[in-house]
């Protein structure tokens, strides 16, 4: 069972915050999927997801960060602006060495949330903070 | 105590966190809660959540887990009532591949692989699979 | 889900905890947390303890429970392999005695008469005892 | 698992507040009852019981209470003042129509736990409180 909250702030650029309460498996990944999808249509381009109450994750929930990263760098065909921002997004990736994904990342995984990214090489693609302030200002 | 089976009856993904749950309330009856607890847990739903996912199609199917433990490790036997498949056949995945050339998922037998020391297969001679994973806990 | 069954290994009264959580996450496989869940298992408790103390005598034994649900009720079918002992034949104690008129103890019966529905005993044919708890969700 | 803290107070007599904290069951009421013994032995003659994080009780939990109760309102052969106390409270307790115990008293039970006190008649034997001041002023 799964639980989102979303929250909007503002760091430059607007930042959203999804926030997962609960277990994060193959019953409830679609949802999380479908919720990323459902930001991505009402605008949000840069997402924080806040991990420090999800106190499980399966592999299933990987397919999701995946998904949702995808997403966030992707194009936009509703909106010519957001397309072309998405496009130079994808381009700042590309030519990023470090390839982090620069539009999605995470905040406060549990240990073991975090050993997860750790050996699977997610914990390569995307950054994970500590901090909320820190995290919010690091996008824009 | 050193070993608990549970059977249950036919199961599908909705069921996956109460079976989740239920094993690991067998596992802490014969190690105490904890990383090797939480690892092997997170292993074990992978190892299930492939039965009913990829074995049982979304078809409820049966399962019988066993716990058990030795001095030296904790053992989880899953057996199931599927198609033969052997999961410690899959090969391991690229895991420092960029994002945009990754597939989705596949990850599944590679967490079981990191959070166990050993996986154990046989189909079962009356069909069916039997996977075991195996936890170190001293030594 | 439906049904659930466990098998234990030799246990003792050392176990008594984990069983009971075991018991417990078993049932709340088939029941939501809450009231009844909580009484239930005092009740299941005090037939678990009873098998313990005064079946096996505080000698490890074996036991099955099997937690099942229909919709109208829950039952927990526990089996044992003690000398033959009818718990449902325990007579009602009298709780309006003052304390000391009473003698300790002779409440586990009477708790499991007040947290179900329905006691069911049965001698098993091939030695042991059955009791089931019916506990009643509905209607 | 049943973990014990003690603490003394003074009203009018002393007081002697246990807390039990945890399952009281058939593994764990035997060293419940050892504390009893062990705190009358050192001179306590008035006990509250604070069941407030008691997780679980079974049947045998009843019977802690019981043997602590009668432990309490026992003769103290030890200390003759305390022994003509004590029987002062028997006689009292004989007296009291109520028949509450007089000198072991509980501080709030869970639902669960209240419940079985009241089946099996026990709230009729035990004062129960729901705060704690209210429930050391009711002694001495
Ligand atoms: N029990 C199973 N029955 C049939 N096929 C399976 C089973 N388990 C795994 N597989 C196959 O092996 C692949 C890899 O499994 P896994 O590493 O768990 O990743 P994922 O399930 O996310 O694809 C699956 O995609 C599936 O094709
Ligand atoms: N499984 C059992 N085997 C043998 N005797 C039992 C069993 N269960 C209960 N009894 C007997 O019935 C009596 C009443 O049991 P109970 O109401 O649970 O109270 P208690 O166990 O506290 O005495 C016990 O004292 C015991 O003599």
């Amino acid at each position: 069972m799964m639980n989102v909250t979303i929250e909007q702030v503002e760091s430059g650029v607007p930042v959203t915050i999804i926030k997962l309460v609960g277990q994060l498996d193959a019953s409830s990944y679609l949802d999380v999927i479908e919720t990323g999808k459902k930001l991505h249509r009402e605008g949000t381009r840069d997402l924080l997801i806040d991990m420090s109450e999800m106190t499980f994750m399966a592999s299933s929930g990987l397919v999701a960060l995946h998904n949702i990263a995808l997403l966030m760098r992707g194009e936009q065909p509703q909106d010519p602006e957001a397309g072309w921002a998405a496009m130079h997004a994808i381009n700042r990736d590309v030519q990023n060495s470090s390839s982090f994904e620069a539009h999605c990342k995470l905040l406060n995984p549990t240990p073991a949330v975090r050993k997860t990214l750790d050996v699977t090489g997610f914990a390569n693609l995307f950054e994970i903070y500590d901090g909320r302030d820190e995290a919010i200002a690091s996008f824009g | 105590m050193s070993a608990i089976t549970i059977y249950f009856p036919p199961v599908c993904l909705d069921d996956l966190a109460e079976i989740r749950r239920l094993i690991e309330s067998a596992v802490v009856c014969l190690w105490e809660p904890g990383e090797v607890v939480t690892e092997l847990v997170i292993a074990i739903n992978e190892a299930v959540t492939n039965v009913l996912v990829h074995g049982y199609q979304g078809q409820p199917g049966h399962m019988v887990v066993k716990v058990s433990r030795d001095n030296a490790a904790l053992r989880v036997c899953l057996q199931d009532q599927a198609w033969p498949f052997n999961p410690t056949a899959v090969p391991t995945p690229d895991i420092t591949l960029p994002l945009a050339q990754r597939q989705p998922g596949g990850m599944g037998v590679h967490l079981m692989r990191q959070f166990t020391h050993r996986l154990q297969y046989r189909a079962l001679p009356e069909g069916g699979n039997e996977l075991v994973l195996v936890r170190q806990i001293e030594g």
